[in-house]
């Protein structure tokens, strides 16, 4: 039984409680979380320092306006921080977070995590048309009954990761009926423990409903077979590739905000991936007509190659895309395709090193002889 | 490797030590980490000091050295050199000045020991990201590009020859001499100006090292001191072009007159027997001053400062060339009166009021006139004026002299282009600094000789043909090596999209363009690291060596913290 | 001493503007230069300058860096308070005698911190400042000259007249002040010689129409310069004998034109500066010049002129003028043409002409060159470049050779440097 | 409307046929490409899965009746499409680029950045009737390439984009060639050439060029004085809207800094853009520091500093052709804004970017003796 707090506050007003505390005790220096910032209520994750700022947090949005993982990379990009900080994250975001430490772009030193049971969000065109308020108790009913909303990203409806790996506290929100008048919080290690040791009110001992948890996860597992079915339906073979991704503009807005694409200079903007001259009449030559800018399909089947070993899922890419192509559930396909390969699950636990990247000397030698 | 940082402050005598509280900021910087010795010292600029600080690296194997003390004017090659002696890379230092932008303009103690522990912090930051740099040479061409083969570029030639150093002398006309082989005497000695010069164009037409071009243009001149590419256009039959090597470039174009047809008041080209200075030394040269219809002149005219206010300045020599034409008529023709028109006597120097004093006398008189109009009066001329007190008046003459003002030749801004230099008052060649580097121009190894950088009498135009061979034999010496800028711009080949801004806004023309990978490419021996290149570039392809974006950036954090 | 070149030192005479730049080329060239300077610092006529005309640059920032260079550069051997007494041999092979005084202050330690001035008992005028202020029998002629290290007038000081007296020494505490220094007698081998002793300028007092040492509030040229100089005796203020500051002012061009019969080129364009002056100081200040010909020759300095015009200068020539007192100020009397006019002013400034130093016929003799008429030296041809003289190895430069301007004294250093550069390669 | 468009100089001829805009351009590009004047053609054709359209350079004659010169939406600016044919040297064929004004204006611009050569590239334009918002078009392709063609021959810009709909430069502005529909009699068409390439082409083709073109001048210039009038009125408003940093910010509120304005720009042609370099990458306690100083700070705190970095360095070049917008996924009215700061940047130096190739870029372009009247007031 893992030690855990209890509040007799909704969960959002529950989490906000304990970040004030540790704000105010100096436990860290900084929180980082959802805010509502501007007068027309736009969310945003924001770096706060002052308790009396956490007035406008909203750590729980069912928004995600780009993937938390990689705002804490850019955060320790240059080097670990030396403060202690707090983030507030949802389960795909900490485990982009973890793969990105594990390529050196940042450190875990100093930060602690909260993370929860994920609802899921709703896509970044309903923020665009400010239609999330009017959806907010539709969300956290849905949340609290274990049941999935249509209008989540398809990336969230599908997804069977919610639960967080290595949080170091987890607010359980979902099937939780009371979320409303109570807030779990589970402490799991004694850094949070210790943590929070001289908070009032004791702890108690509090465990994840596995059942209902189990029976969510069958849910999420029916809705992913539903739209993997459909990418199949709609994506049959190198045409179809060309087809679903005819609509390209080639923004590159995916790789832009997918956690994973850290490169300074993305390959297929570089110098190499250039065509000359002499390409474009070679390609004349074989066939009547060629696409300009070239290299659509091959971004994307590039991007797929680079970034799949170490997808989480998070849906940022499709959120992004101007054209609506059905990104996250491309790129999940592909990226469970391959993980399960080396029973793989990206951002689960820092120490386990990324296939395909690491070279184990004797790795292939039943091939050898 | 590990970094040892040794900090050192100056008391700089009372300078420093009396402004600034040194122990509180030695205190205050010894605990950043990578700082392995903080001290003071009486006087780090002297012998003594510098001794100390060769000791002190030498001592604690320090990799980086951070001195506060005076302005990086005064002293960073001086402790540069002493980190070279003590083996670190002379790059791997930082002047902190708490002198001049410190303890000299801080009256309050408090403010300037905050001020100065600011500055000697940032500097240790800075230091850190420091990386080491390397000096280079290169071997240095001596040969020199003269162009204008008038008097200047004559005598700079002759003087620069020698068999270790080949002058190539561009002139635009056919022949040698410009403007001096009209002239039958110069003053102030009265000898004969066209000999001398033919006897000067003899001696470069058979001196081995000197290779003439006439009828020629420079097309274009790459490259930087110690090592220009030269192309010359020859207007002959096949219009062949010369390419050649040199060290340095001389501009010794020389002036053309001002044409007075822009000034119709004076007549000049519509009434007869009104003729320019130029066109009278040719007609004295020829032996006899006549009029159109054949007969002598007995009472010439000379109208001082024509077009003096088109161009906007004096042009120094026309007083003087005007009393020499005085001699020419006197000579010529007995009794011939002669008047002149001006508005101020220019005879400076201890020779000329002299020269102008003997040149007085019976029918010479000097007529201090304005608003002067030239018409016809049957076959002679009437000259209008405005006299001393304002009052209109009129005197008729045989013949009239215009003096045109000296004006740059036609080519001088084409030549600016071709050899990078500006143009400045008057729309001649810019001198560097009017006062102590009047024959250099803002670009090194480029020089100006003679009526190209403004009016002048011939002797001042052969002091400037001398100090040109002065700079020139004194920097560019067979065998000396041109050690270039080391804190020099690098452009990112990968990021480089060739958009070429940085080209337009290179002021030393340091940039060329790789039309096969289209990126811009920068060339290390002219680039003198003035950072205009990175401040432009849209993407920050462009970076400055030991002015890093990191370097600066941790040194601005440090100090504002 | 190698057989084809000769001696490849350098001796240059004047520490000047010409010997500094002529100095600097010649160590840039490898050469090794022996600069001897008759005072105890180095920047000549042109430090006493405040602004020069015609982009009105300030002297000091635009010579200070070229002192400093030549401080510091190792091929010059700067020889204060020495002048040169023998003069033997020819083009590359010459001896040289050289007196150099004591300045009883070693030049390594002391670090110019002037402590050693307020004790010293003795005060009196100041030659440096046109004796508009005093100085101290040990003393540095004015803030800012270099090298910054005093020296002891031992005609002065009390200590070399018998009595017994070490307040300086006791006041220094660095022990820079040493009294057993002695005068030295140094002997060069020398390649060519540069005399730039530059120039005086014109007493005054040989012309009293001007009223110049009878008049209060009469000043030359470069009395006027030290009064408007910030590091001058009154630190920048244009004020009259009483300590009020001038409504109306007077400068008066040639002034001893007609005694020493040339025209000094540089008088109009430095009276021109002097508005500049002293509009900047006194805005509504009224200036009057009196001139008999103006003489701004070159691109840049018509431009100057017009533009002190628009400031509302008005000029007048004359034939005739003087200075006269009036009650407790002073009247400009002069005559245009046939008309007489007289003007009360509260100072007058006179652009005297500029002469050749009194020393120049000794130093002549001693290098064996001649002088002109004027009391100047003669070049060797005057249609040809003018810094060569009738003995082949001795050069002249600057103001030493005739009245001229800062841009042309540098040309004639350089044009010095180029002969003795070009020649000794042909010899 | 550019000078070069009113004078006389220009040929012009009157075709007459029955066939809608875009056939007529076909059937002139195939004519041409017949003689040998043009070896391939770049203009959009619908993608494979007909759900949009994207720009093809077309070699082999046959495809080109499924090209769609006047497409319902601008996928890809057109500069960009020439810009990634040529940047790295001429196109070793001889190409016809048919595109939009606004498309032809940032290929022009990008010629003169270096990022395009227009050697053997012959530029035509059409009047632009404007085209659909991407996020609309998407619903449903199919209903709305319908929408579009009956609002096109209506010449109604209601169900444009908002930038179109304030768009005065929609007729030739600059290129070889334009297609001139407005102003036309029934089945008729204007063939105009803007330079000596135009000329030549029209020669080559046999085409007399007698034609008289003040009824779709007169036509042109109406539309344009009306579409400027709703324009100024339209980008006041929204200056009151965002004027002020305040205002800006909150307007931004919404970017999650995810740069697709940036890439779809044709004349943001920066490889790496420096909002995305090591510049604005700072160390942990730096971030710690700006947030200490204001209690809470956005994270990342890049998007204003981005927005009007952007508008620095490119509202001198922008042609407000929307790609932007269309580019956004949160629906912030970018293009406007940049629209409404151009046109005044633009003003300053009455300079019109794309307007004419030898026209140089304001501020980038130095020149020796430019300052002078400034130099000499303050000397």
């Amino acid at each position: 039984m893992t030690k855990a707090l209890k509040i007799n506050k909704n969960s959002e007003q529950g989490v906000l409680e304990v970040l004030k505390f540790l704000l105010e005790k100096g436990k860290v220096k900084g929180v980082f979380t959802l805010k509502k910032i501007g007068k027309d209520g736009a969310v945003a994750y924001s770096l706060i320092t002052k308790s009396d700022e956490l007035k406008d947090a909203v750590p729980f949005y069912p928004l995600m306006p780009v993937n938390a993982g990689k705002l804490l990379s850019r955060f320790t990009l240059r080097g670990s921080t030396t403060d202690p900080v707090i983030a507030v994250v949802r389960p795909c975001e900490l485990r982009a977070f973890i793969e990105l430490v594990k390529r050196d772009q940042g450190s875990l030193d100093n930060i602690f995590f909260i993370s929860s049971t994920c609802g899921g969000v709703y896509p970044l065109k309903m923020a665009a048309d400010k239609k999330i308020e009017e959806n907010l108790s539709k969300y956290w009913d849905a949340v609290s009954k274990g049941e999935i909303l249509t209008d989540l990203r398809s990336a969230c409806k599908g997804c069977e990761e919610f639960i967080p790996y290595t949080s170091d506290m987890t607010v359980d929100l979902i099937a939780k009926n009371d979320i409303d008048k109570q807030c779990v919080i589970l402490l799991n290690n004694e850094k949070a423990e210790k943590l929070v040791e001289d908070i009032k009110g004791g702890f108690l001992a509090r465990e994840l409903d596995k059942g209902k948890l189990d029976k969510f996860c069958g849910k999420r597992e029916a809705e992913k077979k539903k739209l993997f079915n459909e990418i199949e339906a709609k994506v049959k073979g190198l045409d179809g590739f060309i087809d679903i991704f005819g609509k390209c503009i080639g923004c590159h807005g995916c790789s832009k905000v997918c956690p994973i694409c850290y490169c300074k200079l993305c390959e297929f903007e570089s110098p190499d991936s250039e065509y000359k001259p002499s390409n474009y009449e070679t390609d004349l030559e074989k066939r009547g007509g060629l696409r300009v800018p070239p290299g659509i399909t091959y971004f994307q089947i590039g991007r797929l190659d680079h970034v799949t070993i170490s997808c989480v899922g998070c849906g940022a890419c499709e959120d992004v895309c101007p054209v609506d192509i059905p990104l996250s559930s491309i790129y999940k396909k592909v990226g469970e395709s391959v993980q399960k390969l080396f029973d793989y699950v990206p951002g689960k636990d820092v120490e386990e090193e990324i296939p395909l990247l690491t070279f184990e000397k004797e790795e292939l030698s039943e091939f050898e002889d | 490797m590990e970094m040892k940082i040794g900090v050192y402050i100056c008391e700089c005598g009372p300078n420093i030590a009396d402004k600034v509280d040194i122990a509180k900021v030695i205190n205050a910087v010894s605990s950043i980490d990578g700082v392995v010795v903080a001290e003071r010292y009486k006087l780090l600029c002297s012998a003594e000091g510098k001794r100390f600080l060769k000791e002190e690296i030498k001592k604690h194997a320090l990799t980086h050295l951070v001195v506060a003390a005076c302005s990086p004017k005064q002293h960073e090659q001086t402790f540069m050199e002493v980190c070279e002696k003590a083996g670190i890379n002379p790059y791997l230092f930082q002047l902190a000045n708490i002198r001049e932008q410190c303890a000299w303009i801080t009256e309050d103690k408090d403010e300037a020991t905050e001020k100065a522990i600011r500055l000697t912090r940032a500097a240790i930051k800075r230091v850190c990201h420091h990386s080491p740099l390397e000096k280079k040479e290169l071997e240095c061409n001596t040969d020199v590009l003269v162009i204008g083969g008038g008097i200047a570029g004559i005598e700079t030639s002759l003087q620069l020859a020698s068999p270790d150093r080949k002058i190539y002398l561009v002139e635009k006309s056919s022949s040698l001499g410009g403007l001096l082989t009209n002239f039958d005497k110069t003053f102030p000695s009265m000898q004969s100006g066209s000999k001398s010069i033919q006897e000067k164009i003899q001696t470069v037409n058979n001196n081995a090292n000197i290779e003439v071009f006439t009828n020629s243009e420079v097309e274009e001149i790459l490259g930087f001191f110690g090592n220009f590419e030269v192309k010359v256009k020859k207007r002959d039959e096949e219009q062949s072009t010369a390419e050649f090597n040199v060290g340095a470039v001389v501009l010794a174009t020389g002036s053309t007159l001002f044409d007075p047809m822009q000034t119709p008041q004076y007549g000049y080209g519509d009434l007869d027997n009104i003729i320019t200075s130029l066109e009278f030394e040719n007609m004295n040269s020829s032996g006899k001053i006549t009029l159109k219809n054949g007969k002598t002149p007995n009472s010439v005219a000379i109208i001082h400062c024509v077009g003096r206010d088109k161009t906007g300045y004096c042009s120094e020599i026309c007083c003087m060339y005007s009393l020499k034409f005085v001699r020419y008529l006197k000579d010529k023709i007995s009794n011939v009166k002669v008047s002149n028109f001006y508005s101020d006597l220019c005879i400076p120097g201890k020779t000329y009021q002299k020269f102008y004093d003997q040149t007085k006398g019976k029918h010479v008189d000097f007529i201090r006139s304005t608003d002067i109009k030239i018409t016809k009066n049957g076959d002679k001329l009437n000259i209008e004026y405005k006299d001393e007190n304002g009052s209109k008046n009129n005197l008729v003459v045989d013949m009239a002299i215009l003096t045109p003002a000296m004006e740059p030749t036609s080519d001088t801004s084409r030549l600016t282009e071709v050899a990078g230099v500006s143009l400045g008052d008057g729309g001649f060649f810019a001198e560097e600094h009017q006062k102590l580097s009047p024959v250099s121009t803002t670009t090194e190894g480029v020089y100006i000789a003679g009526c190209a950088q403004g009016p002048k009498n011939i002797s001042d135009t052969l002091d400037q043909a001398n100090a040109v061979t002065g700079k020139i034999l004194s920097s560019l010496i067979p065998g000396r090596k041109i050690e270039p800028e080391v804190k020099i711009s690098q452009i990112s080949e990968s990021f480089c999209i060739g958009c070429k801004t940085c080209i337009n806004v290179c002021s030393y023309g340091a940039i060329t363009f790789d039309e096969a990978r289209k990126i811009s490419v920068v060339n290390e021996a002219i680039c003198r690291g003035c950072g205009n290149c990175v401040a432009a570039c849209p993407s920050g392809a462009a970076t400055l060596k030991h002015f890093t974006f990191n370097q600066i950036y941790k040194e601005l954090m440090e100090a504002v913290q | 001493m190698n057989e084809k070149e000769g001696y490849l030192d350098v001796l240059v005479i004047g520490a000047g503007i010409a010997g500094i730049e002529a100095s600097s080329l010649l160590s840039n060239s490898g050469r090794k230069v022996h600069l001897i300077e008759k005072t105890s610092y180095t920047g000549g006529n042109v430090i006493k300058f405040e602004e020069v005309f015609s982009n009105m640059e300030c002297s000091t920032c635009m010579v200070a860096p070229r002192q400093q260079e030549l401080l510091q550069d190792k091929n010059i051997n700067l020889l204060t308070l020495a002048e040169v007494e023998d003069v033997k041999g020819s083009f590359g092979n010459f001896t040289v005698k050289i007196r150099k005084k004591a300045r009883y202050v070693d030049l390594q330690n002391c670090i110019g911190c002037n402590a050693c001035f307020d004790p010293c008992p003795v005060s009196l005028k100041n030659e440096f400042e046109e004796g508009l202020s005093e100085r101290k029998a040990i003393y540095v002629p004015c803030a800012g000259a270099l090298p910054n290290v005093p020296m002891i007038d031992t005609e002065n000081c009390i200590r070399f007249k018998g009595k017994e007296c070490k307040a300086c020494q006791e006041a220094c505490a660095f022990e820079a002040i040493d009294f057993n220094q002695k005068d030295e007698q140094l002997e060069l081998k020398i390649g060519a010689i540069i005399a730039a002793t530059g120039s005086d300028t014109f007493d005054p007092k040989q012309t009293p129409e001007y009223g110049y040492g009878k008049i209060d509030d009469v000043y030359t040229a470069f009395e006027f310069e030290r009064l408007y100089a910030s590091n001058g005796p009154t630190e920048g203020n244009i004020n009259l004998k009483n300590g009020k500051a001038p409504k109306s002012v007077a400068i008066i061009h040639c002034v001893g034109r007609d005694q020493k019969g040339y025209c000094s080129a540089v008088c109009c364009m430095y009276s021109l500066k002097f508005n500049h002056y002293l509009k900047s100081k006194i805005p509504d200040i009224k200036i009057k010049e009196f001139y008999t010909d103006l003489c701004i020759p070159g691109k840049s300095h018509q431009k100057f002129y017009e533009k002190m015009k628009e400031t509302g200068t008005d000029l007048i020539r004359v034939n005739e003028i003087g200075v006269e007192k009036q009650g407790q100020g002073i009247t400009v009397k002069y005559s245009v043409g046939n008309k007489k006019g007289n003007l009360p002013v509260d100072m007058v400034i006179l652009a005297t002409s500029i002469e050749p130093r009194d020393d120049t016929p000794e130093l002549a003799k001693v290098l064996g060159v001649s002088l002109d008429e004027y009391g100047f030296f003669k070049e060797e041809n005057p249609d040809a470049s003018s810094v060569t003289t009738s003995k082949p190895g001795v050069l002249i430069a600057g103001c030493a050779q005739g009245p001229k301007n800062i841009q042309n004294s540098v040309s004639q250093a350089n044009a010095a440097v180029g002969k003795i550069l070009s020649l000794s390669k042909k010899r | 409307m550019s000078k070069s468009e009113g004078n006389s100089k220009n040929k012009c001829a009157i075709i007459s046929s029955k066939l809608d805009t875009n056939e007529v351009i076909i059937d002139f590009l195939k004519k041409a490409m017949d003689k040998g004047i043009f070896d391939a053609v770049l203009m959009p054709l619908k993608v494979p899965a007909g759900d949009s359209f994207a720009y093809v350079l077309i070699k082999d004659k046959t495809l080109l009746k499924d090209g769609v010169p006047l497409s319902p939406i601008m996928s890809v600016q057109g500069a960009k499409a020439v810009s990634s044919v040529t940047r790295l040297g001429k196109a070793k064929m001889k190409i016809a680029a048919v595109m939009r004004p606004c498309e032809i204006r940032g290929t022009n611009e990008l010629s003169k950045l270096g990022q395009t050569n227009l050697e053997n590239i012959t530029l035509i334009s059409m009047d632009c009737p404007g085209v659909l918002p991407m996020s609309d078009f998407l619903i449903d392709p199919e209903k709305n390439i319908r929408i579009f063609n009956e609002a096109m021959q209506k010449g109604d810009d209601t169900i444009m984009r908002p930038v179109c709909q304030i768009c005065d430069k929609s007729s030739m502005v600059a290129g070889d060639l334009h297609i001139g529909i407005r102003g036309a009699k029934k089945d008729t068409f204007f063939m105009i050439s803007n330079s000596q390439k135009g000329n030549d082409v029209l020669d080559k083709l046999g085409i007399d060029l007698k034609g008289d073109i003040n009824s779709w001048q007169a036509k042109v210039k109406n539309i344009a004085d009306e579409k400027h009038k709703k324009r100024e009125k339209h980008l006041k408003e929204l200056k009151s809207k965002t004027g002020g940093l305040d205002n800006l910010a909150d307007t931004f509120s919404q970017c999650i800094n995810c740069h697709n304005c940036m890439r779809v720009c044709p004349v943001c042609y920066c490889r790496l853009c420096y909002f995305d370099s090591d510049k604005v990458k700072h160390p942990s306690e730096d971030y710690l520091k700006m947030a200490e100083r204001k209690g809470s700070i956005r994270f990342l705190p890049d998007t204003i500093l981005f927005q009007m970095g952007r508008m620095l360095h490119m509202s001198l070049s922008c042609v407000s052709c929307g790609a932007c917008e269309d580019a956004c996924p949160m629906s912030i009215p970018v293009a406007q804004i940049f629209s409404m700061i151009a046109d005044e940047t633009q003003g300053l130096f009455d300079y019109v970017s794309g307007r004419n190739i030898e026209e140089p870029i304001p501020l980038i372009t130095y020149k020796e003796d430019e300052l002078h009247d400034v130099e000499d007031a303050n000397d």
